[in-house]
């Protein structure tokens, strides 16, 4: 019915099952919509948020994100800038995933902040001394970035590309993807790095406080280093769950392993950062600013076990496992690993946002905890639907995996329409 | 077809393009800045001609002076007196905000006749009738919440003119009697669950000389004053058993650990005293009535009955200023067959919520009123308390109404100024003016209108001392009262909002 | 104050790279267009985008490679590698022939005058015969190789021909006349380098054939390839259940 | 409005914890001056606005042994990197030189809340709701200080409106410079137990000054090395245990 609007030469399931699929992401979207409506309609006591806890869910969300998001940064960089060719074949993958991460947690972010309606006032009375300016600054330009690498994949679209001036335009465009890439590169370096030095610089938070380089905090170039590493993992584990889904083979077998690759390469000196990070921080940092560092750990839910199962079970044994050759080439294994990355850079964001709220500095004041509010989960839970939506239109109607119109498919029985078995060449 | 789809992209890519280019976005973005600053429904405060005003706080007996600062006639903020001899210069937390009180909700603004809206003058005579029908063993009843006014003078008056008429005050409006504390000189205080640092006397009396007594607090609850005390004894504040102990303990006997520890303390810093239901006679052994830094006899006291001893089902006719009795005691006074309750109160929710008629009385700040000697002092005094805001149509003070029942063509006003009249008449004590915190003594006062005029614009009268004989009176034993039903919705700032707890509005 | 002007400065610099690029591509798409360079840009954009099997360099056919994807969007007179293999077998690059292919199917035959003929070779022509409409260009208007030459509207497939030559059309035909323009060379002369000829029609005519039986199969039996190859007039006719539209873009070059 | 200092004052605070005995005057006060509504229905002590605000501790002793203290807590006004100034990304948190006072633009800030994670004194409140007065109440407002509107950030600024005014009224009197105790915050004005003492640090003949250098007062949190301007004096040692730097404790211990 819309196979004229699709990729020529892929297969997609039928409109009736494509609706199927998207109409509980759709009907999550417009609960979540609502939540977020109210948030904003009626003020930010929809949250469970309070004044100890300035920050709840959704900076969780925007960190962890954009940290996921980050693949579409360092794939264009490994592709444009180091010409790794291989990595074609999920650039496109990368880029909606990254445009999907950054305007989700944008989108949040506008949601989370008390008055929305103010948010160009950064630009007018910028404190350049704040993280959180060079992130406004940054994630503005790098999502502008995002836009114009997403529109060549969407002019490329069937039906849109037999509009010459869409085509042409998009060949021009094209042609300066490896500036694009660059200054993305460039942006993200700075904001991925900020995101970290968000908390890192908080001298009044001894939890998340950490010296460093010149202006940066060791956080900066942690989160710098882990979001490159969790980046490739996420594309890979989405490249898998949409292969999985759809039952297509969307690349070549090759490409997942050498994803993993670039993760396990990168983990590793960033569980060595970290490691050395975290004993700085435990020795020298906390206790000069009258804070044994034992003492952030006695409070329960959040005992040092967070601390090892961040560096250890999350960092340490995917790195190993995506560096032994044999281990990569399993699926099982490799899927497995890059699930472990997200989760620890995932965890990491916790520890960082949430943790450094929960815990009290005044020496009288209580530890506290927080639990969302419905209306905050719904918001979260609508960027993940937008995030679905988006991405599956786009893998439905998009060129998102080049080679997969060159791969052999498996024959699915409901795929009454036409089935191909295409010639290997 | 002369418009096409590609017509269509074109015009609104073209749209959007030049869009940038005028000055529509940026006036967007300015007049969403504006939106933002002037937010729909926030109210910015008015501004007017900032006057500073003084008036005397009438929400309890402890007779704190008041500066209240004022845009036009609103008083914008309370804040103490610096200097005045009851209060110092400070208020409570209910005082602070007293000019709130308007803004709370549940006023009484109409006489209501069973919950209906009914003139006042109705209410004049079917009460009249009601007093005119008792009979010889059931009783008229007034309960005068603030005993010691001028006011509570009009009620006396009035219920002498009637063969069965009963004054009462509840019992912690005149905890000490004829006497007060000579708190400046005390250096130990027993206290038997009085909040001392919570809502005694007036604040910044009790706080000035707190670094001069030592605190022993006998209370079972871990309350504020018990958590501050410099000795807290864990012991019911009403057990006698204890204030036994302490004294065997004061005489040199008894094996009570905790009451040995107490005398000890006694013992060390005197003079002490003993407060509180439970001190019974504490105070003989301690010697402390009568001499400096004990219990110290003023001129003006006047007992009331207390209504727990008035017989029960007696009372035909009750009119009742707002006041911390529980409406259960005052129930069980009342007749059984058509007794008549008269409420004299600002608030639908108090006793207006049992009566069959309620009388709306101004709020404090809302009408000339008085303050009677402030509680625990050691000297009579007075304060008129001038009004600041307007009060609302309707609204009549008690004992204008009681003048009005007593067909007496006075108001209440002219009773405050006999009052004056009579204070220089006598020629005794000092006059404290709060603008300047000067004192003057009242014969140097010119006139009686004069001495109208100090008071009026914020003064307190303090008689002179009286010579004092060293006596074993016993101390009037009294409950603690309930903290107030009403205060400011600011006073969220103190549990809502931060967990603490709300001070204690009584003195005792 | 230092701090302001470092950052804003980068800042500023990195927006203006943002905005540079992006002016960059529109300047440059509106230049093809002023350059009437959009036909052979569109297919710049479009070769990269079929399937390798689509993209099949033309010496595979002839057996003097095993696996070599063309990366000359199909224009031989660039390439190096064209180049040199044909000036291995000089006989052939002499040889005379009447007519070229090209890998759209369409056709190029130079007449005596020194125009070229353009008509769509038997499998082009059996896929869209009866078509429901025709847009030729207009005589006088200039055609470029790869670009669109002409196109074809048959059930709900927008087909467009990729031309041949580059050049000025001087006539129009269409089904009737078995050729559907003629067009007056540039240069004066054909240059046919691109172009399919002699040997290497057959092995790629056998595997187009291929690639259409497998468009096909689906859709039901093919009795018009059990014999080989051997044309009915309108193969849409005996599929009335196909998606003619894939199946057009399939062998007419489209993505 | 007025002319700047002729010397820059560095105002601070000497609070005496064992005189106060935690009746909320202060917050009451502080409320009253600078028009912060009351609470709404929903609100909690976590959601509340409190530019001052007492906290309860105890010596954790058993009954009877327990004791209170009561410690107020407000915008430490931390003059080294200032947390909160440092992070606001609009620069809607500013230090005056000229008073050492951190002060809060609500009309220009976000409501990002960045700067409430930054502050290590958890003395910064958020807007969560519209501000609402009962209908009325709005007539008592102080007309020296604008209202906030929801979604803002805001705290304690030693009474800024009550600076403006002795300012203004040093200049009817042609002074530049402030007398001693002419300008004094509400919460130092409401306390009954003249436990707050106000003042310029930098002179050092000021009560404020004295206190501040007496052995017994210290700054919660000094080594975090914010230099903030609110000292705290008391001679019990258990006060100054708990209240001057973290401990390893197994519980909370809020009284």
């Amino acid at each position: 019915m819309d196979s004229h609007l699709m990729p020529r030469g892929v297969r997609r399931c039928p409109l009736a099952q494509f609706l199927l699929w998207i109409l509980p992401w759709c009907a999550l979207l417009a609960f979540g919509l609502y939540g977020a409506g109210l948030c904003l309609v009626k003020g930010l006591n929809q949250t469970n948020m309070d004044n100890r806890f300035a920050f709840g869910l959704w900076i969780f969300l925007d960190l962890t994100a954009i940290a996921l998001g980050a693949g579409a940064f360092f794939t264009g960089f490994l592709l444009y800038i180091l010409k790794k060719s291989e990595l074609k074949a999920v650039i496109n993958s990368a880029v909606v995933i990254g445009f999907i991460c950054y305007s989700g947690a944008v989108a949040a972010l506008l949601v989370d902040v008390g008055q929305p309606l103010r948010f160009w006032f950064t630009f007018w009375h910028p404190n350049v001394h704040s993280m959180l300016t060079e992130i406004t600054f940054c994630i503005t330009c790098y999502l502008t970035v995002l836009c114009i690498e997403y529109v060549p994949i969407v002019l490329k679209n069937r039906k849109l590309r037999q509009i010459p001036s869409f085509l042409v335009f998009e060949f021009e465009l094209h042609k300066s993807m490896p500036v694009l890439a660059g200054v993305g590169t460039f942006l993200s370096f700075f904001h991925q790095g900020s995101l970290g030095g968000l908390y890192g610089v908080l001298r009044g938070r001894p939890f998340a406080f950490r010296e460093g380089f010149a202006i940066w905090p060791s956080t900066f170039f942690l989160f710098l280093l882990s979001a490159a590493a969790a980046g490739p993992a996420f594309i890979l584990l989405t490249t898998w769950v949409v292969s999985k889904i759809s039952g297509k083979q969307l690349v070549r077998a090759a490409v997942l392993p050498l994803l993993g690759r670039i993760s396990g390469v990168l983990l590793i000196p960033y569980v060595l950062l970290k490691s050395v990070d975290t004993l700085v921080w435990i020795d020298r940092t906390a206790p000069a600013r009258g804070f044994a560092a034992h003492q952030f750990f006695i409070w329960k839910p959040f005992g040092a076990w967070m601390l090892f199962a961040e560096i250890l079970l999350f960092g340490l044994l995917p790195a190993l496992i995506l560096l032994r050759r044999h281990l990569r080439q399993s699926t099982g294994w490799l899927v497995s690993a890059a699930v472990l990355v997200c989760l620890g850079v995932t965890l990491n964001r916790f520890v960082l946002t949430l943790q450094t709220l929960s815990l009290p500095t005044l020496p009288f004041d209580a530890f506290l905890t927080y639990m969302p509010s419905w209306q905050e989960t719904a918001t979260f839970l609508a960027v993940v639907a937008y995030g679905v939506l988006i991405y599956s239109f786009s893998f439905r109607y998009l060129t998102l995996f080049p080679e997969e119109k060159d791969l052999p498919q498996p024959v699915r029985s409901h795929e009454t329409e036409r089935v191909v078995m295409e010639p290997v060449c | 077809m002369g418009f096409t789809r590609r017509d269509l992209l074109k015009f609104t890519g073209g749209s959007a393009a030049g869009l940038a280019f005028t000055p529509v976005p940026w006036r967007l973005l300015r007049d969403s800045a504006l939106v933002s600053e002037n937010w729909p429904g926030v109210p910015q405060p008015a501004q007017g001609e900032i006057r500073t005003r003084y008036t005397t706080c009438t929400l309890c007996p402890a007779a704190c002076g008041v500066r209240a600062r004022c845009v036009g006639d609103q008083p914008v903020s309370l804040a103490g007196v610096p200097g005045h001899p009851a209060s110092h210069a400070a208020l409570c937390t209910v005082g602070l905000v007293g000019h709130h009180l308007p803004f709370c909700g549940g006023r009484a603004t109409r006489a209501l006749a069973n919950g209906r809206a009914v003139a006042i003058e109705q209410v004049l005579a079917r009460v009249s009738a009601a007093i005119a029908q008792c009979g010889p063993d059931e009783s008229v009843a007034i309960l005068d919440a603030r005993p010691g006014r001028a006011a509570s003078q009009v009620y006396r008056r009035f219920l002498a003119g009637l063969d069965n008429g009963i004054y009462c005050a509840p019992p912690e409006a005149q905890p000490y009697g004829p006497f007060g504390i000579d708190l400046e000189n005390t250096r130990a205080i027993l206290s038997f669950g009085v909040p001392v640092l919570d809502g005694w006397l007036s604040p910044g009396r009790v706080l000035a000389n707190r670094s001069h007594f030592q605190l022993i607090q006998v209370e079972a609850d871990y309350s504020r004053t018990a958590s501050l005390a410099d000795l807290w004894v864990p012991v019911a504040a009403g057990d006698a058993a204890f204030a036994a102990a302490v004294a065997h303990a004061l005489r040199g006997s008894g094996e009570d650990a905790h009451a040995a520890d107490v005398a000890r303390i006694l013992g060390a810093n005197q003079p002490a005293i003993a407060i509180g239901g439970g001190a019974g006679n504490l105070n003989a052994i301690l010697d402390s009535v009568g001499r400096p830094g004990g219990f110290l006899r003023r001129r003006d006291y006047a007992p009331a009955t207390d209504l727990a001893a008035v017989p029960d089902h007696s009372i035909q006719v009750l009119l009742a200023e707002e006041s911390a009795l529980p409406w259960s005691l005052l129930e069980r006074k009342l007749a059984t067959r058509n007794a008549v309750v008269v409420a004299l109160t600002p608030w639908l929710d108090g006793y207006a919520r049992h009566a069959d008629y309620v009388i709306p009385a101004p709020l404090y700040l809302e009408s000339l009123d008085e303050v009677a000697t402030p509680a625990g002092s050691t000297a009579a005094g007075f304060s008129l308390s001038p009004a600041l805001v307007a009060a609302p149509v309707g609204v009549m003070a008690p004992a204008d109404f009681i003048l009005r029942l007593a067909h007496d063509a006075t108001s209440y006003a002219d009773v405050l100024k006999q009052r004056v009249a009579a204070l220089k008449k006598d020629g005794r004590g000092t006059v404290f003016t709060y603008s300047d915190a000067k004192s003057t003594r009242v014969q140097d006062i010119a006139s009686t209108s004069d001495l109208w005029k100090t008071l009026l614009g914020g003064a307190a009268w303090v008689d002179d001392p009286v010579p004092q004989v060293s006596t074993g009176f016993p101390i009037p034993a009294a409950e603690t009262g309930d903290p107030p039903l009403h205060s400011s919705p600011l006073m969220s700032k103190l549990e809502r909002e931060s967990g603490l707890r709300p001070a204690r509005r009584y003195a005792i | 104050m230092l701090g302001h002007v470092v950052f804003l400065g980068i800042f500023y610099i990195v927006l203006l790279v943002i905005v540079g690029t992006l002016s960059a591509s529109v300047f440059r798409a509106a230049r093809d267009f002023r350059e009437h360079r959009e036909e052979a840009t569109c297919w710049q954009a479009t070769f990269p985008d079929l399937p390798a099997r689509e993209r099949v360099c033309r010496h595979v056919f002839t057996g003097e490679f095993k696996h070599r994807i063309c990366d000359q969007a199909f224009d031989c007179r660039q390439c190096q590698q064209h180049a040199a293999l044909v000036a291995k077998r000089p006989a052939d690059a002499a040889a005379q022939v009447d007519r070229y292919y090209h890998r759209g199917h369409a056709w190029a035959q130079p007449e005596p005058d020194g125009t070229v003929t353009i008509g769509l070779d038997p499998l082009g022509a059996a896929l869209v015969a009866h078509p429901d409409s025709i847009e030729l260009p207009a005589v006088g208007s200039h055609i470029q190789v790869n670009g669109a030459a002409w196109h074809l509207h048959k059930r709900g497939a927008d087909v467009r021909i990729l031309s041949p030559v580059d050049g000025e059309v001087v006539a129009t035909g269409g089904p009737e006349e078995r050729w559907f323009l003629k067009v007056k060379p540039d240069g004066g002369k054909l240059d046919a380098r691109h172009l399919l000829r002699g040997a290497e029609i057959r092995p790629w005519m056998t595997r187009e054939m291929e690639r259409l039986h497998s468009a096909l199969a689906p859709a039901g039996q093919a009795p018009t390839m059990a014999d080989g190859g051997v044309m009915v007039d309108d193969i849409a006719a005996g599929y009335p259940e196909a998606d003619w539209e894939s199946i057009c873009g399939e062998i007419f070059l489209q993505a | 409005m007025s002319a700047t200092q002729t010397k820059p004052a560095r105002y601070g605070m000497a609070i005496d914890l064992d005189r106060c005995t935690g009746c909320g005057a202060c917050m009451i006060g502080c409320a009253v001056e600078n028009n912060v509504p009351p609470a709404r229905p929903e609100a909690t002590p976590r959601t509340g606005i409190t530019w001052m605000r007492v906290y309860q501790i105890s010596n954790g002793a058993p009954f009877p042994d327990r004791r209170a203290a009561f410690i107020p807590i407000l915008c430490q006004q931390c003059g080294n990197e200032t947390p909160c100034a440092a992070v606001c990304p609009q620069e809607a948190v500013e230090v005056d030189p000229a008073t050492g006072i951190v002060d809060q633009m609500p009309q220009r800030c976000l409501g990002c809340r960045y700067c409430m994670a930054a502050c290590p004194y958890h003395a910064r409140y958020f807007n969560w709701w519209d501000p609402q007065w009962p209908p009325g109440m709005e007539r008592t407002l102080n007309p020296d200080v604008a209202t906030r509107m929801r979604g803002v950030v805001e705290k304690c600024n030693f009474c800024h409106g009550r600076l403006h005014a002795a300012r203004t009224h040093a200049a009817t009197e042609g002074r530049r410079d402030l007398l001693p105790g002419e300008y004094v915050p509400a919460c130092a004005e409401a306390c009954p137990a003249e436990a707050i003492v106000f003042g310029d640090l930098n002179d050092a003949a000021s009560e404020v000054a004295k206190l501040a250098r007496d052995g017994h007062s210290f700054r919660i949190l000094e080594r975090l090395g914010t230099d903030s301007k609110i000292y705290y004096r008391t001679a019990r040692a258990w006060v100054r245990a708990a209240a001057e730097e973290p401990a390893a404790r197994k519980e909370n211990d809020r009284g």
